[in-house]
């Protein structure tokens, strides 16, 4: 029996209850996280192939879902950072002030409406069946952000409107000209005309929008600052991720005759100038939350540089796999980030990076976390993160990239000068509160610590399994379909 | 249908688009919004598509024009005038530019594909297992049905996302009175809407009912509903509810959760979603009636908006 | 035993680092307990090993980490000679830590990050494969941070972001050049060597550049030895670590691999790459001298002496001779155990006289005879007297550089004991001649078991560096087994 | 027109090329209409664009295929549900402009 469709059902099953039960709905993530883990590890381990007709309505008309490497990958990442972030926000509720009450109760069903949206966009090959997932993906993200800024949320929502619209232009020109909008069925039939680049470069244009790509990523370093550390987790780490699959399914399974390597180096060029300018941003940010969150910005660059090194690549497993893997770690360690963010700053005596002093001692194993995920998030050994930049460079170097080699190398290391530069700040004493900081007791319990350093330590941890997750990463690749291989058609 | 009705009904719909877009007074770009609504609906009458047409009108239109005039009432009662500021030249020229120029390219793209009725073929022979006659409830509740489940939960998470904005000291409370400028309009709607609502009820029960076999469904169904609740409320005939209200949560994830339970049912089956044979049409039509109470509340409540502190309306009675 | 010796040595620090993470700042005993005791069981498995491979059994452990790339832990003779080193080193260093910090604050996280730090260098020293050696290395990095911010006062913090700067740059630039080998030749395996023909000599210089330079910022070559002396701000056990037993050593034993195991001597030879790399030790050695001929301070004094040995190993490794390659190997080992003495002694009249400058060494041999006997020790080693250890470094690299044709390395290697003797010997001079200034502040007063410990390691290590001068030619001295080293591949 | 076309241009060309203007002027009216709600507005005037060509290019010999209809009515009740969402949003940021400071959870000191 095909269960694929648990997936999304689940969490939609626990958004409802989550709403009858009203206030004491947060409990729901004690079930939802196990569960929901198990379904994911599950999914991971199913035989290659596998994939489900919703409703078993044929192709043209149907939709399908499908477990590929990619779609097992982030929805398993995704079961264990949504768990875990659910299970943080259970002992560091999201509505501590202003909004509390509501904050605090219509979180949970926004928390299970995003991970129903990511699994069913990560699952399906329905191109408008995304546009939907997405929309459940963006309501939920404007809303999580909106409980830190407002304004940030507004500005966020109505560039998110438009990247849909975009999006949904690009599908109703396909599906005049094809009759369909299932990528595998396009891959089979995709002609280079005007009515395709134009779709495609509109999709394109508005899913950069939802992944946050330079230089549409203005949105994202507010909103994803202002919210509680719980919401700007999940934004962080799901929200940007589903923008960046669907683009996958373009690029490379629908239309990759039709993708020329020019527009390749064009989006491989802004994830480079990403990099480059989301950690120079990030290095002259004076407080903690938003250098997190102009990281962001520039990890999400890394994802787009690998468009050009899987497509240039002789054998493109191994950069595939490095771009997989990159959004992987990046979830894991972004999300642990942002969770030991939220509890630093609680127990910081101000938001500024030089008001972290002293928390080395007084929360030790928060700062762990933020270590570990740092450690990830610039691609050192041993983590999930080394792993991608492994492959990804290797890739560069393979092919002779050495521009976007040089991006892969300096952008590490400029994750290390602005990761560090917080780090070593805990590493100072209190900050104005004269030398005794030993008498300042750990001011959290080693409970609140276990979620972020739990995903931290899974993002250090995935670079220990590079084989089995390039295995799995592998899984139905697109090139694997022999449509995709042959050279480009004329029209 | 003649060539020339399009013609001007297509310069019509831009023309009052034009108006909704560019009119510097806020209210006049809001009627000629929901005048460009209902000229919309036309086109889609025009184009043979009523199921469309109906949900233009009344959710295009009605719907989306009903909140943009509550919104900026709401505004005006705030101090904020609804005036946009000026636009820098550059700006506006440079836009003007590229949107011309996107227009022309997106018009050329569209000429460049033949219409084609592709897909009717593939829906029309697999008509008769579902036992309705509407092709598009047959789209909407079973080719793609999967779909439709998730719109109905983006329209519930619209709902939650509203109420997530409620202020500190106001949850749970009650949203705020939609109210009418005008004491007399207040109780001509009040009149109104106490004979109305029965009747809306009824009437989208039948678009329900319908929707199997004629243009109609739940959508647009649940929108009638929601248009007399709203009118209800508007005139006081009823009170808006708490957010916590343990039947109006119950009213509310009704639909999306029978249907949801009807897909998960489907497991048994043979997969997900999958209808057992025979039982298509009871299963579809079960989906459809409760999927319509529960998308009228909630169409009803986003445009109440989320609750507010200090509710004047005593507890009166809630609906659903 | 045979494929899971190297996994045990890499799995007992993570046991201490474990515990000492765990366990609350209070039980400062336990901690110490536990610390010792696995440093003790390491140095028996270790002896075990020694045996074991001196009997020509080689261990190895192998796990395909990506497709086509294995982490390899592999316990040759070359890197049972490193490990063995740090092994002993940590066990004397941990002994020392004890006593000098005794309770102070954030101990568990000093203690649980030093055995990161042995960690990362023992499996520095085991691996079996460029990618495992570069893991370690980052990790070695990464580990040692904590330790130079330990104090987290301005200084430390500087010190550590500096560190950072050019560590990381380093590595940055090395897994460049291992990834760019890579994409040529494949995943390199050091028991392996790859063959190298048919690449060209511009390509294969290039790497061995970017090699050279990342490695060679841990063995602070010049011009990339500006954090070493900055560091020293660390307090005086993270100084023994980075000096003797783990940060330095790693760069330099990195250097040696990609001479021997990746490139090999011919290839080195054929492209010209040798004598470069001799002439910027030789660079390194008299400028790190001089530099410590001008330091008032007596830590940063040992700093650039420092700069200036390590370099010594890396003259050995590219001399390309039989006695150059024994005399740099030797040294790792010699230049470890001297320069820990001294910087123990250094460390212990910093904490019970508060001597921190080299004026203020006045007299201090009559008031703390058994720490200035151990310095005295290490720093005429370094100077290269006989019987001590440093000796018979400097004597081989001589014989080795006339075997190679270099006579000139003769004379750096004159010139820079000469320069060693003019900033060690004034030293010895103000600690046993001069009277002690009539307003020394008094010695502070330990208890007896906490002096002992902390004067013990240091006076042990000069012992060894006797020793391993005195007893050079028996079997198991650094001599004989890097001879056997030697014979076993390096001389082909 | 009828030069792009091999035939007279049909009925669903009309719409679909009204669609096409429609979609541009409303991406003009939200670059230049600065405030919120009238952004939303055009959002919703753009997103009726998308519709009519998504309509007017499904249109077979006598009427709209259902896919096209089905995926318009979806689109429209996302459409609605998102401008509700939106306009609540407006509405509150005018009643009490939470800055991203006061945002910052567990701080009402801050």
């Amino acid at each position: 029996m095909n269960l694929l469709g648990l997936l999304v059902a689940v969490p939609l099953g626990f958004m409802v209850a989550a709403l009858l039960l009203r206030g004491s709905g947060r409990w729901l993530i004690l079930a939802a996280a196990p569960v929901m883990a198990g379904l994911a590890l599950w999914l991971a381990l199913l035989p290659p192939g596998t994939t489900l007709l919703v409703g078993n309505w044929d192709l043209p008309l149907g939709i399908l879902l499908r477990a590929d490497g990619v779609a097992r990958l982030m929805v398993l990442a995704g079961a264990l950072v949504i768990g875990a972030i659910g299970l943080h926000a259970l002992v560091d509720p999201p509505g501590g002030n202003d909004g509390g009450a509501a904050t605090a109760e219509t979180f949970w069903p926004l928390l299970y409406l995003m991970w129903a949206g990511a699994n069913a966009g990560f699952l399906t090959t329905d191109l408008f069946n995304l546009y939907v997932t997405l929309e459940m993906v963006s309501l939920a993200a404007v809303a999580l952000a909106a409980m830190g800024s407002l304004a940030a949320a507004l500005r966020y929502f109505m560039i998110a409107m438009l990247g849909s619209l975009a999006y949904l232009l690009g599908v109703a020109l396909l599906v005049a000209n094809y009759n369909t909008v299932d990528v595998t069925l396009l891959a089979q039939v995709a002609r280079l005309d005007l009515a395709t680049v134009m779709a495609l470069g509109l999709m394109t244009a508005g899913l950069l929008i939802k992944a946050a790509l330079f230089p549409m990523h203005g949105w994202l370093p507010p909103a994803h600052a202002a919210a509680p550390a719980p919401a700007s987790a999940l934004l962080s780490a799901i929200a940007v991720k589903l923008g960046f699959v669907i683009l996958l399914r373009l690029w490379f399974e629908a239309f990759p005759a039709i993708t020329g390597s020019a527009a390749l180096h064009v989006l491989g060029g802004l994830g480079a100038a990403a990099v480059i300018y989301g950690s120079i941003q990030a290095m002259r940010q004076d407080r903690l939350k938003p250098l997190v969150a102009y990281s962001t910005v520039a990890q999400v660059g890394y994802l787009f540089l690998a468009f050009p090194l899987v497509a240039g690549a002789v054998e493109p497993s191994s950069a595939w796999a490095g771009m997989t893997l990159h959004g992987v770690a990046h979830m894991l360690a972004k999300a642990a980030m942002f969770l030991a963010a939220g509890l630093m700053l609680k127990a910081a005596a101000g938001d500024r990076i030089a008001d972290l002093g002293g928390l080395a001692q007084a929360m030790p194993l928060t700062v762990t976390a933020f270590g570990l995920a740092a450690v990830s998030l610039m691609g050192l050994p041993p983590s999930g993160g080394f792993t991608a930049k492994f492959l990804l460079l290797s890739a560069a170097i393979e092919q002779g990239a050495f521009l976007y080699a040089g991006v892969l190398v300096v952008g590490g290391l400029l994750a290390a000068v602005y990761l560090f530069r917080a780090l070593s700040a805990c590493f100072a004493p209190l900050a104005g509160a004269g030398p005794d900081t030993a008498s300042r007791g750990p001011v959290t319990g080693g409970v609140k610590a276990v979620a972020p350093l739990a995903l931290a330590g899974l993002a250090i941890v995935m670079g220990f399994a590079g084989t089995a997750l390039v295995d799995v990463s592998a899984i139905e690749v697109p090139w694997a379909t022999p449509t995709v291989i042959q050279p480009e058609v004329a029209p | 249908m003649s060539g020339a009705f399009d013609l001007i009904l297509c310069l019509m719909i831009l023309g009052t688009a034009g108006i909704a877009l560019f009119v510097r007074d806020a209210l006049a770009a809001i009627a000629f919004f929901i005048a460009f609504g209902n000229l919309m609906g036309l086109a889609w009458l025009s184009l043979g598509a009523v199921n469309v047409a109906l949900a233009e009108i009344a959710i295009g239109a009605g719907v989306t024009g009903i909140l943009l005039i509550l919104a900026r009432a709401r505004l005006l009662a705030l101090g904020d005038p609804v005036h946009s500021g000026d636009t820098p030249t550059w700006l506006w020229l440079g836009a003007f530019a590229a949107c011309t120029s996107f227009s022309v390219l997106l018009a050329a793209t569209v000429l460049s594909i033949t219409p084609e009725s592709g897909l009717d073929r593939v829906v029309a022979p697999l008509m008769p297992g579902l036992g309705i006659e509407n092709r598009v409830t047959g789209v909407l509740l079973a080719f793609r049905a999967y779909d439709t489940l998730l719109e109905s939960f983006v329209l519930l998470g619209a709902l939650v996302a509203v109420w997530s904005l409620a202020p500190a000291r106001a949850w749970p409370g009650r949203p705020a009175e939609p109210r009418m400028a005008d004491g007399q309009m207040h109780q001509v709607a009040g009149a109104s809407g106490r004979v109305l609502l029965p009747v809306a009820l009824v009437m989208a029960a039948y678009l329900v009912w319908a929707g199997s076999d004629l243009p109609g469904g739940a959508f647009q169904a649940g929108t009638v509903l929601a248009g007399g609740l709203m009118l209800a409320a508007m005139g006081g005939a009823i009170g808006l509810p708490r957010s916590d209200r343990p039947l109006l949560r119950a009213a509310l994830v009704l639909g999306p959760l029978v249907f949801l339970a009807i897909g998960l049912g489907g497991i048994a089956a043979g997969g997900f979603l999958i209808y057992p044979k025979g039982l298509a049409k009871a299963l579809i039509v079960t989906i459809e009636y409760t999927l319509f109470l529960s998308i009228g509340v909630t169409l009803a409540l986003l445009v109440a908006g989320p609750p507010v502190a200090d509710s004047p309306v005593p507890d009166a009675g809630g609906n659903g | 035993m045979m494929t899971f010796a190297p996994l045990l040595l890499v799995f007992l620090p993570l046991v201490a680092a474990a515990v000492s993470f765990a366990l609350p700042e209070r039980l400062s005993s336990w901690r110490n307990a536990a610390n010792l005791g696995v440093a003790f069981t390491k140095l028996l498995v270790v002896a075990y090993l020694l045996n074991a491979t001196e009997a020509g059994l080689v261990f190895e452990w192998r796990y395909e980490f990506l497709p086509d790339n294995d982490l390899v832990l592999r316990l040759d003779k070359l890197a049972l000679l490193f490990v063995t080193l740090s092994v002993f080193l940590w066990l004397m260093t941990t002994i020392y830590a004890i006593a000098y910090f005794d309770r102070g604050p954030n101990l568990s996280r000093f203690f649980g990050f030093f055995n990161l730090c042995v960690l990362a260098a023992t499996g520095v020293a085991m691996s079996g494969t460029a990618i495992t050696f570069f893991l370690f290395y980052e990790l070695l990095t990464l580990a040692t941070w904590p330790l130079v911010a330990h104090k987290g006062d301005d200084k430390s913090l500087r010190a550590g972001r500096i560190y950072l700067s050019y560590t990381l740059a380093g590595s940055v630039a090395f897994l460049a050049g291992i990834l760019w080998l890579q994409s040529l030749v494949g995943a390199i395996e050091f028991a392996a060597p790859p063959d190298l023909t048919g690449i060209p000599a511009l390509t294969l210089t290039l790497i061995f550049i970017l090699c050279i330079g990342g490695l060679g910022v841990k063995a602070a070559i010049f011009p990339l030895h500006g954090w070493l002396p900055e560091a020293m701000a660390a307090p005086a056990p993270v100084s023994a670590l980075l000096h003797a037993v783990a940060v330095v050593k790693a760069g330099a034993f990195g250097i040696v691999r990609m001479i021997y195991d990746v490139y090999g001597i011919g290839t080195v030879a054929d492209l010209g790459l040798g004598l470069p790399l001799a002439a910027l030790a030789s660079v390194t050695i008299l400028y790190g001298s001089v530099r410590a001929l001008m330091q008032t301070d007596l830590k940063k004094r040992l700093a650039y002496s420092t700069v200036s040995q390590v370099s010594y190993i890396i003259l050995g490794a590219s001399l390309i001779g039989p006695y150059a390659v024994i005399g740099g190997l030797v040294h790792l080992v010699h230049q470890g155990i001297m320069k820990i003495t001294l910087f123990m002694c250094a460390g212990a009249l910093a904490n019970r006289m508060g001597i921190k400058a080299i004026a203020d060494l006045d007299g201090a041999g009559r008031l703390m005879p058994v720490t200035m006997a151990a310095f005295s020790v290490g720093a005429l080693g370094m100077i290269g007297l006989p019987p001590v250890a440093g000796f018979i470094s400097k004597w081989y690299l001589g014989i080795g550089a006339l075997q190679s044709d270099a006579a000139w390395v003769v004379a750096v290697l004159a010139g820079s004991s000469l320069l060693n003797a003019a900033y060690f010997l004034p030293l010895l001079y103000r600690a046993w001649l001069l009277p002690p200034p009539a307003d020394r502040p008094a010695i502070r007063e330990l208890a007896t078991t906490r002096d002992r410990m902390l004067i013990l390691p240091a006076a042990v290590t000069a012992l060894v560096s006797l020793g391993a001068g005195i007893f050079a030619s028996l079997p198991f001295s650094p001599l004989a087994w890097v001879t056997l080293i030697a014979e076993g591949g390096y001389l082909r | 027109m009828e030069l792009l076309a091999p035939e007279p241009v049909s009925a669903g060309h009309i719409y679909a090329v009204t669609g096409a203007i429609l979609t541009a002027l409303g991406f003009y009216a939200f670059i230049v209409r600065r405030h919120a709600l009238r952004q939303l507005l055009a959002v919703n005037v753009v997103g009726a664009g998308v519709f009519l060509i998504l309509g007017g290019l499904g249109r077979g010999p006598d009427a709209i295929d259902p896919m096209p209809q089905a995926l318009v009515i979806t689109g429209i009740v996302v459409a609605v549900a998102l401008t509700a969402f939106g306009a609540a949003m407006i509405v509150r940021l005018a009643e009490a402009p939470r800055s991203p400071d006061q945002g910052k959870a567990g701080k009402p000191d801050a």
